[in-house]
């Protein structure tokens, strides 16, 4: 985006300035609006499972108004703070968690193609959404440890612990997509994944498939929902980590939560679901790409983010109707779930992928001969002369390191 | 020396002896903590950041935008830190878990309290 | 249209303030859990700092492991050793001041070192520029599988990809025995303890 | 060259020299891996580990031997392991022979004090040999991460043993200050070798001292107050640091005492001896990488070395009009290469060496003072032996002085400086293990380690004080035993160095002896002389720990009076040291 501000002439740093606030604006919308919707959509499936209507009242028919009312209720709180409490952190440790989780939003691509629709195109995506959605647990360990409550700092130990554990297995999880791409920047994953869904990875073989639930427990695991919601466990801890905060504060965390949410079911979708990519190749077929002209590719890209949105929207439905149906396991299960069963199975899979990948690179239906780029193959081309080779060949994999990345390096 | 004027930082790439600098300060530091905390915890953490600043240096010593024409160490560099990040992840664990055992024995994590042996 | 200022090394002025800054809260604060928490900034700025040599996935490592790992493995020992609700110990005045002496002559030797090695000055925006660009994540990788694709030359990192594996799983066995309950053992006798 | 010519050379040179020779390495992999499986169907239930770990070590060494038997060491051809990671030579071997063989020896000695039992065996066990690779990695140490890779890997497990007797309040006080220190010596010395690293440019050891010898010291030294120079004797002396905790040498000896004290006199024998062994090795490697030019490697790897400009990955660079840096770098660095350009002089190394002699020298002499003095005042037996440790480490870093003091000059006289280091490890191994066997068997039988309750031992169990006795003679370095051979050894290297800091240090270490004949004594005699008390019943450490005792302790007479054998397997484990 910085590249059209500059080609408008003005200065770069206003155009870098520019792209950058637009980018800003747009993924603090999404999250923000985004947990608007989800809160609402909570209390609706919540009340659906329970046999009961959810918020039928504010704003119509469908009680859509209904966070809005509780958002203002929120913002008029009172402020509390325990006395004994640590000031600084526990008045820092939502604004911790929420940035965390915003922060995730930066290296995720809404849609491929050659002008991605990202705000930060980063070679090492996947595993900077990892880290940077880990951190979130830092905002809750100072929440809980600065409170000077017992049941505050009972919830955050029993984060940490769970969030430790559960990064290893859903790293493990993660890989297995970037083998099968052959890279790690997301961009390239998701539109290896273009076609039919018949080309997604969860369908590439029996261990994506399996690994993929796996993928989708540890992750439900470490943004802390139910059954794995311990840090919260409000009928022991009363209310966890967040015990002592009200108003703002702990719609902080609230925002956060459904954050980190949206942001592992984005991860999600673009890693085993196809990603920006529908189900049938519609875009190919009306013409949408950049071969027929940039504005061709970025009508496209709407759809595709649209269609994106949708499959992590579906995805975090599926956690809420998860949360409401399972029973919340005990610590020791959780940790159970997570070195018993998670990291085994993960670790089982990922040796499976890899010999599939091995023995039969094209896939389980033979349909992504044309689209495979193993790392392998690139590597071991054929032996040409040096000066003899095409120039593009070895920058195969987008090259892209933060300082342009972040749009501040070479002023061209 | 000129070059340390705040401006002409901000005109220039940096070199690097920036980063260098900022290593030392980490390293400083880190020693620092490790000289003067009482708490044994707090002394892991001094350790953490005398590595950070290691590593600070290992990178700046690998990266092509640093430096003049002469040689960087390559990649020498980045895999040189990853693996520090590595050991460093392993040696915490170890500590963490003989600090815990100490706390244990002695309820108390003070290691001036650690003087049943006279060294 | 000519840009006065440097970005890169403005963002290289912002990340290595708030590393260095945390890191002296670091050393000044008394309060563990804060110490702790100054950590966290200082080496997430670090990881910044990574990301602007172009070593981004170590960057991403260094926010994956170290930050997100090995840090709340620390505050969790800081959680569990607390007996009072939060933990102080103020160092002497006398020994902070002593050993800041001596850390800031370190600093300055330090320092010095590193501004007079004329090779270790940087480039002109222009040379940085005409450096072509090059992917970090699979010639690393390369490398850790021993093939050195920047110089061949050099040594691969397959023994020590490999070797490492096996530290950790000694370590593990090791905190995992330090970790467990104790048992009164048989037929040992020790002195006692003074 | 393409990308494929380099994987299939990588191969190869993995599949067909590497593995091979890493073997024994691997086998102590395998064992630890076996051991945790094992626990998995509750296989430890009916098979001790104790069994898996010895046959593992026993398998180990018997790979670890070079195809023509023991004897044959001098023969190995000198290689670099893993595209230069480790130094395959006569002296990796020895000391993986020596290594192995001492981890053997020490498992049935931790079985026998019951140290290690069958609950917690497996622990200890895995723990030990972890140790024991990295230690064998230190010995063969040819690149900067190798060296801390090997320091760690050696370490932490030796905090957890440290401390491996839970709820004893100095065990667990004697881990943490070992952890905490240890930790703190491995951060200062990976910053030194950021630093070594970041102005040469390289991490790999022989091609730093080609970088070196490249830098022209001799004008720099000259020219006074060099930055360069400056920045290379911060990086030597972090790095020694590092070293220094490693071998427990003044001022980074603190820990030593502690840690001996508050851990079980086994471990401790593991410290001083495998850990100090392995410390030896280390610093010879490191010294010798950097103060000299590395001989030539044997014809398999330096084929591989093929000149190489672009690889497949910086052909778009290498297309486009700039020259990329990189690939120059590249081809400068191949150049410069040891294997091609043997024609650079060491002599150009002398200021390296001279630092390091002079940095080596200061350290042992105090070392080995401080230590001797200590351990005057020392009531327990573990301590005393803790401070006897750190002054023989003095004498062995004497050793290595003058072996880089004639190493530019004199490479035969500069190994037979070695050779004495090497022949003064293999009597310390009798000596040091046998001492604090005998420490651990008394502590089970008088529940005691003070050196006052060993009183009249001689009348109660007369075997164990005679081997004791002879022990600590031998420490002191008397005639027949072995001790006196080892450090008329390290006395005649030190003449045969001459020149003043030589003969400096020769007298240091003459007085030392001679102080430290008290302390040893004093021990002796109250073993010997001294009434026993009344109250104490019979003393009996029981057949097989007496029979063990023995085995260890036997031989520092019999190689007292029959060094041969021992010396001329110094003398060829250090033959291809120098050019």
């Amino acid at each position: 985006m910085a590249d059209f501000f500059i080609s408008i002439q003005i200065w770069p740093w206003l155009a870098y300035l520019a792209a950058a606030l637009i980018q800003i604006t747009l993924i603090v919308t999404l999250v923000a609006a985004g947990s608007l919707l989800f809160i609402w959509l909570e209390r609706k499936v919540s009340g659906r499972i329970q046999d009961r209507l959810g918020p039928t009242r504010v704003g119509g028919k469908f009680g859509w108004l209904q966070t809005l009312a509780d958002g203002l209720k929120l913002l008029t709180k009172e402020d509390l703070m325990p006395e004994g409490a640590d000031e600084f952190l526990f008045k820092i440790a939502p604004y911790v968690s929420f940035c965390a989780s915003l922060s995730a939003f930066m290296a995720i691509p809404f849609a491929g193609g050659e002008h991605p629709f990202v705000a930060l195109h980063l070679n090492v995506a996947v595993f900077f959404i990892l880290a940077v959605l880990g951190l979130e647990v830092f905002g809750v360990i100072l929440a809980g440890y600065s409170s000077a409550s017992k049941w505050s700092l009972f919830g955050a130990m029993r984060e940490a612990a769970q969030v430790v554990s559960y990064e290893v297995p859903l790293g493990m999880c993660a890989v297995v997509p970037v083998l099968l791409a052959g890279s790690m920047d997301l961009v390239v994953i998701g539109d290896r994944q273009a076609g039919s869904f018949l080309n997604w990875y969860i369908f590439h073989d029996p261990f994506t498939f399996v690994i993929f639930w796996v993928y989708f427990t540890c992750a439900t695991a470490s943004v802390n929902r139910a059954p794995f919601d311990l840090a919260e466990a409000e009928s022991e801890l009363v209310a966890g980590f967040h015990t002592e905060y009200s108003g703002l504060r702990w719609s902080f965390f609230f925002m956060a939560e459904y954050g980190s949410m949206l942001a592992v079911s984005l991860l999600a979708s673009i890693l085993f679901l196809g990603g920006w990519h529908g189900p049938i190749p519609v875009a190919s077929f009306l013409g949408l790409t950049f071969d027929h002209g940039f504005w061709y590719g970025v009508a496209g890209n709407v759809l595709g983010t649209a269609n994106i949105i949708v499959k992590g929207i579906i995805g975090v439905t599926v956690m809420m109707w998860v949360r409401w149906t399972f029973p919340r396991l005990r610590i020791d299960q959780v940790i159970t779930t997570c070195l018993k069963y998670c990291v085994p199975i993960a670790a089982v899979m990922f040796l499976g992928a890899t010999f599939w990948q091995y023995k039969w690179p094209n896939g389980i239906t033979g349909g992504q001969s044309a689209r495979t780029y193993s790392v392998r193959e690139q590597w071991s081309a054929p032996a040409v002369p040096a000066a003899a080779k095409p120039a593009e060949k070895a920058v195969k994999i987008e090259p892209q390191p933060l300082t342009t990345a972040m749009g501040i390096a070479r002023t061209e | 020396m000129t070059q340390l004027t705040l401006a002409s930082i901000l005109t220039q790439p940096v070199g690097v002896s920036h980063y260098l600098i900022v290593g030392a300060v980490l390293f400083v530091c880190g020693a620092l903590c490790m000289a003067t905390k009482r708490n044994a915890l707090g002394v892991l953490m001094g350790i953490e950041l005398v590595l950070n600043g290691a590593n600070l240096n290992f990178i700046a010593f690998g990266s092509p935008y640093l430096r003049k024409a002469s040689e960087t160490m390559g990649l020498d560099g980045q895999l040189m830190s990853l693996f520090v990040i590595v050991l460093a992840a392993a040696e915490a664990a170890v500590a963490l878990a003989i600090a815990l055992n100490f706390y244990n024995s002695f309820n108390t994590i003070d290691v001036d309290r650690a003087d049943q042996l006279q060294g | 249209m000519e840009d006065p200022i440097y970005w890169p090394s403005f963002f290289f002025l912002l990340f290595s303030a708030i590393a260095c800054a945390f890191a002296v809260a670091v050393v000044v604060t008394p309060n563990v859990v804060r110490m702790a928490f100054y950590l966290v900034l200082s080496l997430a700025a670090t990881a910044g700092l990574f990301f602007l040599a172009g070593a981004d996935f170590v960057g991403a490592m260094q926010i994956m492991i170290y930050v997100g790992g090995t840090l709340v493995l620390l505050i969790f020992g800081v959680m569990l050793t607390s007996q009072d609700r939060f933990i102080s110990m103020k160092t002497s005045n006398f020994e902070l001041g002593m050993a800041t002496g001596v850390g800031v002559c370190l600093f300055i030797l330090l320092a010095v070192a590193a501004r007079s090695i004329p090779e270790w000055h940087g480039l002109t925006a222009q040379q940085v520029a005409e450096i072509p660009l090059e992917p970090t994540a699979a010639p690393l990788g390369m490398g850790l599988l021993g093939a050195r694709v920047d110089s061949p030359d050099r040594s691969g990192y397959l023994l020590i990809f490999e070797i490492i594996s096996v530290h950790l799983l000694v370590v593990l066995v090791g905190a995992a025995y330090l970790a467990r309950a104790r048992r009164s053992r048989s037929g040992f006798s020790l002195t006692s303890d003074g | 060259m393409t990308l494929q010519t380099l994987v299939n050379n990588l191969t190869s040179d993995t599949m067909n020299v590497s593995l091979p020779l890493f073997r024994p390495e691997l086998i102590i992999c395998a064992t630890i891996v076996i051991m945790l499986i094992a626990r998995i169907p509750r296989f430890t239930s009916w098979l001790d580990s104790f069994w898996l770990a010895l046959l593992g070590a026993a398998v180990a060494f018997y790979y670890a031997i070079p195809a023509g038997g023991i004897g044959a060491i001098g023969d190995v051809q000198r290689q670099e392991l893993f595209t230069g990671m480790l130094a395959y030579d006569s002296l990796t071997v020895f000391f993986r022979l020596f290594l192995v063989a001492f981890a053997f020896w020490f498992i049935i000695l931790v079985r026998l004090t019951g140290l290690a039992d069958r609950q917690d065996g497996q622990d200890f066990y895995t723990l030990l040999l972890g140790a024991t690779l990295g230690m064998c990695i230190m010995a063969s140490a040819n690149h900067l991460m190798t060296v801390f890779l090997g320091i760690e890997m050696a370490s932490v497990p030796s905090y957890v043993l440290a401390g491996i007797i839970k709820g004893r309040r100095r065990a667990s006080e004697a881990a943490l200050k070992y952890a905490v220190y240890g930790a703190g010596a491995a951060g200062v010395m990976l910053y030194g070798i950021s630093l070594l690293a970041g102005i040469t440019g390289s991490a790999h050891l022989p091609t730093i001292a080609t970088k070196l010898a490249a830098m022209d010291l001799p004008a720099l030294v000259a020219a006074n107050g060099s930055s360069t120079l400056m920045v290379l004797v911060l990086a030597g002396l972090m790095i020694m640091v590092g070293l220094a905790f490693k071998l427990s040498a003044v001022p980074f000896h603190f820990w030593c005492p502690d840690v001996f004290e508050g851990a079980p006199a086994e471990v401790d024998a593991f410290l001083s001896v495998a850990s100090k062994a392995a410390a030896m090795a280390l610093l010879v490697r490191v010294a010798f990488g950097l103060g000299t030019i590395a001989p030539p490697t044997a014809p398999p790897i330096a084929a591989h070395k093929i000149p190489a400009v672009a690889v497949a990955y910086q052909q778009p660079a290498a297309t486009t009009a700039e020259a990329p840096a990189s690939a120059a770098v590249a081809a400068q660095a191949n150049t410069a290469s040891p294997n091609i350009n043997t024609q650079i002089s060491s002599a150009a190394l002398a200021p390296v060496r001279r630092f390091i002699v002079l940095v080596l020298a200061i350290v042992a002499a105090i070392t080995c003072t401080f230590g001797n003095l200590a351990a005057y005042g020392q009531t327990n037996i573990k301590r005393m032996l803790a401070y006897s440790t750190i002054a023989h480490a003095g004498y062995m870093i004497m050793a290595v002085a003058a072996a880089v003091y004639l190493a530019g000059s004199r490479p035969a006289d500069a190994r037979d400086a070695v050779a004495a280091l090497v022949f003064y490890l293999c009597a310390y191994v009798f000596m040091n293990l046998s001492a604090f066997a005998v420490v651990a068997f008394l502590r089970n039988t008088l529940g005691s380690e003070e050196i006052a309750d060993y009183a009249g031992l001689i009348r109660s169990a007369p075997v164990t004080a005679t081997a004791f006795t002879g022990i600590l003679v031998s420490l002191i370095g008397i005639p027949p035993l072995v001790g006196f051979v080892g450090k008329f050894a390290i006395f005649k290297a030190l003449v045969v160095a001459g020149g003043p800091i030589m003969i400096a240090l020769l007298a240091i270490a003459g007085i030392n002896t001679a102080i430290s004949l008290v302390y040893y004594l004093n021990v002796a005699k109250k073993m010997c002389i001294d009434p026993p008390p009344a109250n104490r019943g019979t003393v009996s450490i029981g057949v097989m720990p007496a029979i063990y005792m023995l085995i260890v302790a036997v031989p520092a007479l019999v190689y007292g009076i029959i060094p041969g054998r021992i010396l001329e397997i110094a003398t060829h484990a250090t033959q291809q040291l120098l050019m």
